[in-house]
């Protein structure tokens, strides 16, 4: 353990935070208070909780639709995350975008996308923005091993290794696209050797360690600010639940997935630091409870929200009020 | 339009107009840079961006591999990083690429995100058939563009929106995309020398008439206008008007001349089914319902993938004698 | 039965996988369901003691139906209710679906309908015009605004020009009420003579060349005015302006309402004979609103002859700035002595108005006589 | 010249003088000066038109016996035959 105590607690509880919020997300769907899709995260809490704090508040995230994690990891409260699951107007996206389309712009979280690899473009974009305004930041671009097939990963790898720009490629390769294995998709399932391919940096991670997310993490930003180059990070992890809120899983075995759970990303990290004696049940059960409170308050928050007034519908369509002309 | 005193007048052509608003934009906002494929040492395909790599450098005329989803969503995400991106499509044809990026991010991400987002981006593709391209590059789908809230679009018919439309559209921070129908670049003609920025929400009256009313924008207003001096010939004074910008319409002017003369014929180089011009009869329709003295009239692409062939084209693209039938039709006086 | 996916509305039971009394806890997998994607595992969100399977496997129920029941591990009876019997459904009320009414069925087409564009159809309604009464006469038989104006000038002059004409009447007969000090002066003439010579003209007459007794009773007028000028011109700035030739205002009636009153220029110098073509091509012309706006003005003073309709006595208002007004009544038969004896003679009720600014009434009674005396010597107009 | 074309003359002629009358709704007893707004000028335009069309010069005399739509065919149709023979 080579991490100092109150860092190694907080990388606990953010992956602890995640996990109980899906779990919590879960309930409110098969109760129908969540509709339409609905993307969980447990099982890969490390990446995100590894992740985020290896960046600073100026550098950008573009994550996909399976984005509570990164979007609780990077700061946006857990309140108006639920309350954008309603749909209510105290949502993060004001209740328009729902669980897949989460944004705050004030922590440069620039949202989940539907469409796989729909992100890469914006994140080379904003780089692109960055290096042309010589400032020295970076945008970490989540996505899943599926967008690797997308012409999208391949033309945005180019002309971001072509341009040098200081984007932060993170494949969550959760080997499983839907319903679709790696191996069923791709030619070579070793991710990182397509960045060789783009004489791109890169480098692989388990993703089910933490510590180990976080090392990578920093190692890649720091890489990224000192030479002005992208940077492939390959994290591979697993998803213990449904690719999506319900699909019957038949593309696994229940083995499979039980042999993963043995690696639980919380429960072995737990297991170190009490090995380390950093911690002990008390203080574990101090934390399950922290934060089984404020997901207690995140769902009561949105229970309380409001619906936005019907009349408001083409607000935010265009800056200024020409919708109006538009549909008269 | 300028209003003050009549300027010295400049001969010059549609393409040249386009590069004076490009290097005005250029030298105005450090902001602003131009993205697409042989912009820079090529100087565009259609030779618009030509000196401009000389002028402001590799940074900020920048060449870009065939990856339309990638350079036209960095241009996208750019935009929202502070920048103000000019990004050229080399055609509608190959936008298709990038489609995603426009309707499903550009579009799409101020609603999105509760109205977080600004996209200033502005989009500039060339349009239109009548070059013996054949299908896959004689296509024009600005009613597809037209159809998706979140989006401006423009399309310049004159040298003066040529000149003045790309300033204003880059102070929009909404999404802006701009036709240019190929067949415009040669266009010759006078421009005030000292012509700048126009508005891009209103319709222009291009000439004025009473009996009938020819509806019509970017590379098909010429057809419009000799066919409305043919009709001048047999005593029918029609009222030509260039509608600028597609999204949003401006159907107030549209309503006022309907108004006036009663008939309407709109000329659309887009395909007749699920049209621009099916919108902008239905707005007829709907508002000026009482004002009509026979249907609407839509002279339209036939619906074919355009064939290379000249004849076969020429049969396919709506042409100035079958805007004179059709007018006539509406006149009852066939 | 939980919400498991995006459109899912109902769920089939599969199987049980815990019995009533086992312990559960938050997570567990407690039955199996059957989507439309296939069998998914269903779990427990409470920590307790299975109570009753209420539904029976293989049976399939709409979300949010109750499958069971769950009572917490001291008490006997279940304490935590399962999760809400009934999702609500998420996002506000659904707006009452509007009543759709069916459109109304077309109205059933009379049999001769007539193709008709909008526009023509209001223009219709503006100008009062029965659309079932026009023909179209364009190739494709549609009826457009210019077929409607067409109808609509061929029966009377368009809405708005008589609607102005009879605006202007109004207002010069409101200002002559208020400005002119009209007296009225009446006289019965005895005309049985000019008729009788007037027949026999007529008789040597084809029916072209025939003329009216109006032009007779004008030619007289004309005559008598000379006695007194005073009548025969205008009351400008405060002052009168006589007038050297006579023109005659004729009152003539249009069809459907109005009237005009245009001048019969100089005739003191016209025969009867011209005073008759004379007010035949101003009658012909007026009817067809082709007459010249100085024909309107011209009138010095104006005669109305309103015997036609039956009326004795005309008491008229003088058309300003003109300073007189002569009326004719009907021609009736009256008893009149004459020579000492009774006879049956035809009579004339002749009046007179006049401004009192610009004459006086002693004025105005030569006027009349002068007019009786030239009637009984009708050869010598 | 038979009963009915007169009849159709006599009507033509009365509808060019006062259109909007619907000469076929005539009482064919009652006066026409009290079912048109006729007055002497428009009855001497009329009779100038019969003249034209029938070829009959009426005298001022028989004025009176063409005053119903009836006595008026009727004294045309003798006098048409009169003055052909």
């Amino acid at each position: 353990m080579s991490l100092p105590r109150d860092s190694a607690i907080a990388l606990l509880r953010q992956m602890i935070r995640i996990r109980r919020f899906e779990e919590k997300c879960a309930e409110l769907y098969s109760a129908g208070k969540i509709r339409g899709f609905l993307h969980l995260y447990i099982g890969e809490e490390a990446v995100a909780a590894g992740v985020m704090p290896a960046l600073t508040a100026d550098d950008a995230v573009v994550a996909t639709y399976r984005e509570h994690g990164h979007a609780l990891a990077r700061g946006v409260s857990a309140d108006s995350v639920m309350a954008e699951m309603y749909g209510k107007q105290e949502g993060c996206s004001h209740g328009h975008g729902g669980s897949m389309h989460l944004f705050d712009v004030a922590l440069r979280f620039y949202g989940g996308n539907a469409i796989v690899g729909g992100g890469l473009p914006l994140a080379v974009g904003l780089a692109l923005a960055d290096k042309m305004q010589e400032r020295n930041r970076v945008t970490a671009c989540f996505f899943g091993e599926g967008a690797v097939a997308e012409g999208e990963f391949h033309e945005c790898m180019n002309l971001a290794e072509l341009w040098k720009l200081p984007v932060l490629f993170l494949c969550e390769n959760n080997l499983y696209a839907m319903g679709t294995a790696l191996s069923r998709s791709e030619s070579d399932t070793d991710l990182v050797t397509k960045a060789a391919s783009y004489n791109m940096a890169a480098a692989t991670v388990d993703g089910m360690d933490v510590e180990a997310v976080y090392a990578a993490a920093q190692e890649a930003t720091s890489t990224i600010k000192r030479l002005s180059i992208p940077y492939f990070l390959e994290l591979r992890t697993y998803r213990f639940r449904a690719h999506s809120m319900y699909d019957p899983e038949l593309y696994r075995s229940k083995t499979e997935v039980e042999q993963w759970k043995r690696h639980c990303p919380i429960a072995t990290f737990a297991a170190r630091l009490k090995g380390a004696a950093l911690l002990d049940d008390t203080q574990l059960a101090a934390l399950e409870a922290d934060v089984t409170g404020e997901v207690a308050r995140a769902e009561a928050f949105a229970e309380a929200g409001t619906w936005e007034p019907v009349e408001q519908l083409e607000r935010d369509v265009y800056a200024r009020s020409i919708a109006a002309e538009v549909q008269r | 339009m300028n209003l003050h005193a009549p300027a010295a007048k400049i001969r010059t052509t549609y393409r040249e107009a386009l590069r004076m608003a490009l290097r005005e934009a250029m030298q105005r906002d450090p902001r602003v840079f131009l993205m697409g494929e042989d912009v820079g040492r090529y100087g565009g395909s259609y030779a618009v961006s030509k000196g401009l790599l000389e002028e402001f450098g590799e940074e900020r005329i920048r060449d870009t591999p065939l990856s339309e989803s990638a350079f036209v969503g960095a241009g996208i995400g750019a935009a929202i990083g502070g920048m103000r991106p000019i990004v050229e499509i080399m055609t509608v044809n190959f936008s298709l690429l990038a489609l995603d990026q426009i309707v499903n991010n550009a579009a799409t991400l101020r609603h999105m995100s509760g109205g977080q987002l600004s996209v200033p981006v502005v989009i500039r593709m060339a349009t239109g058939g009548g070059r013996q391209l054949a299908a896959q590059h004689s296509h024009s789908l600005e009613g597809w563009y037209a159809h998706v809230p979140g989006l401006r679009v423009l399309a310049p018919a004159t040298l003066e929106d040529a000149r003045g439309m790309l300033w204003t559209a880059l102070q929009d921070p909404d999404p802006v995309i701009i036709f240019e129908h190929a067949l415009l670049y040669n266009l010759e003609g006078e421009l005030d020398a000292d012509a700048g920025a126009v508005e891009i929400d209103h319709a222009a009256v291009r000439r004025a008439g009473s009996d009938i009313t020819l509806i019509t924008y970017g590379g098909s207003l010429q057809k419009a206008l000799q066919a409305a001096d043919q009709l001048a010939g047999d005593g029918c004074s029609a009222e030509v008007i260039d509608l600028r910008t597609l999204r949003p319409l401006d159907t107030d002017t549209i309503l006022a001349s309907v108004a006036k003369t009663h008939r309407a014929v709109v000329i659309d180089e887009g395909w007749k089914s699920v049209g621009l011009s099916a919108e902008v009869s239905a707005r007829i329709m709907e508002r000026a319902f009482y004002e009509l003295d026979a249907p609407v009239a839509r002279i339209c692409s036939r619906e074919v993938p355009m064939p290379y062939a000249r004849h076969l084209e020429q049969a396919a693209l709506p042409q100035v004698q079958a805007i004179v039938q059709a007018a006539r039709e509406v006149l009852h006086r066939a | 039965m939980p919400l498991l996916g995006a459109d899912m509305e109902v769920g089939k039971l599969v199987e049980w996988l815990v019995q009533p009394g086992q312990k559960v806890k938050r997570g567990d997998v407690v039955a199996v369901v059957e989507t439309e994607k296939g069998a998914v595992d269903v779990e427990i969100w409470e920590d307790g003691i299975v109570d009753a399977l209420v539904v029976e496997p293989g049976t399939t129920v709409p979300v949010g139906e109750l499958l069971a029941t769950l009572r917490s591990e001291g008490a006997g009876a279940p304490a935590v209710p399962p999760p809400a019997a009934r999702p609500a459904p998420a996002g506000p009320a659904a707006p009452a679906p509007t009543a759709v009414t069916p459109p109304a069925a077309a109205a059933a087409m009379p049999p001769e309908r007539h193709k008709i564009s909008p526009a023509a159809r209001r223009r219709a309604q503006e100008l009062g015009v029965d659309i079932s009464q026009i023909t179209p006469a364009s190739t494709d038989g549609i009826i457009s605004i210019a077929e409607v104006e067409r109808a609509a000038h061929a029966i009377v002059p368009p809405l708005d020009k008589q609607e102005a004409m009879r605006h202007a009447i109004a207002a010069s007969m409101a200002r002559s009420k208020r400005e002119i000090p009209h007296y009225y002066l009446g006289n019965s003439i005895d005309v049985t003579r000019a008729l009788d010579w007037l027949a026999q003209e007529n008789q040597q007459r084809s029916v072209k060349e025939r003329v009216l007794f109006a032009a007779v009773l004008l030619r007289a007028v004309a005559i008598a005015l000379k006695d007194v000028p005073e009548l025969n011109g205008f009351w400008v700035d405060g002052q009168f302006r006589a007038a050297l030739p006579a023109h005659l205002g004729v009152g003539i009636a249009l069809r459907g309402g109005g009237l005009i009153a245009p001048a019969i220029r100089n005739a003191q110098d016209k025969s009867i004979a011209e005073i008759m073509s004379a007010l035949s091509d101003l009658v012909q012309r007026s009817r067809s609103s082709s007459l010249r706006s100085s024909e309107l003005t011209d009138a010095t003073i104006t005669v109305t002859n309103l015997g036609e309709q039956g009326v004795e006595t005309v008491y008229g208002v003088i058309y300003p700035p003109q300073v007189a007004l002569v009326g004719f009544g009907r021609v009736a038969e009256r008893p009149w002595v004459r020579d000492g004896t009774v006879q049956i003679r035809k009579v004339v009720q002749a009046t007179l108005c006049a401004d009192h600014r610009a004459s006086v009434g002693h004025r105005g009674a030569l006027f009349l006589s002068a007019l009786d005396r030239l009637l009984q010597e009708p050869e010598a107009l | 010249m038979s009963a009915d074309e007169i009849r159709r003359v006599v009507l033509e002629t009365l509808s060019a003088i006062a259109p909007e009358a619907e000469p076929e709704r005539l009482a064919p007893d009652r006066p026409l000066r009290d079912q048109l707004d006729i007055d002497s000028y428009d009855f001497l335009q009329w009779m100038v038109a019969l003249h034209e069309r029938i070829g009959i010069d009426i005298p001022e005399a028989d004025y009176p016996r063409l005053a119903t739509l009836n006595s008026a065919i009727e004294y045309l149709a003798s006098h048409a035959s009169a003055s052909q023979q």
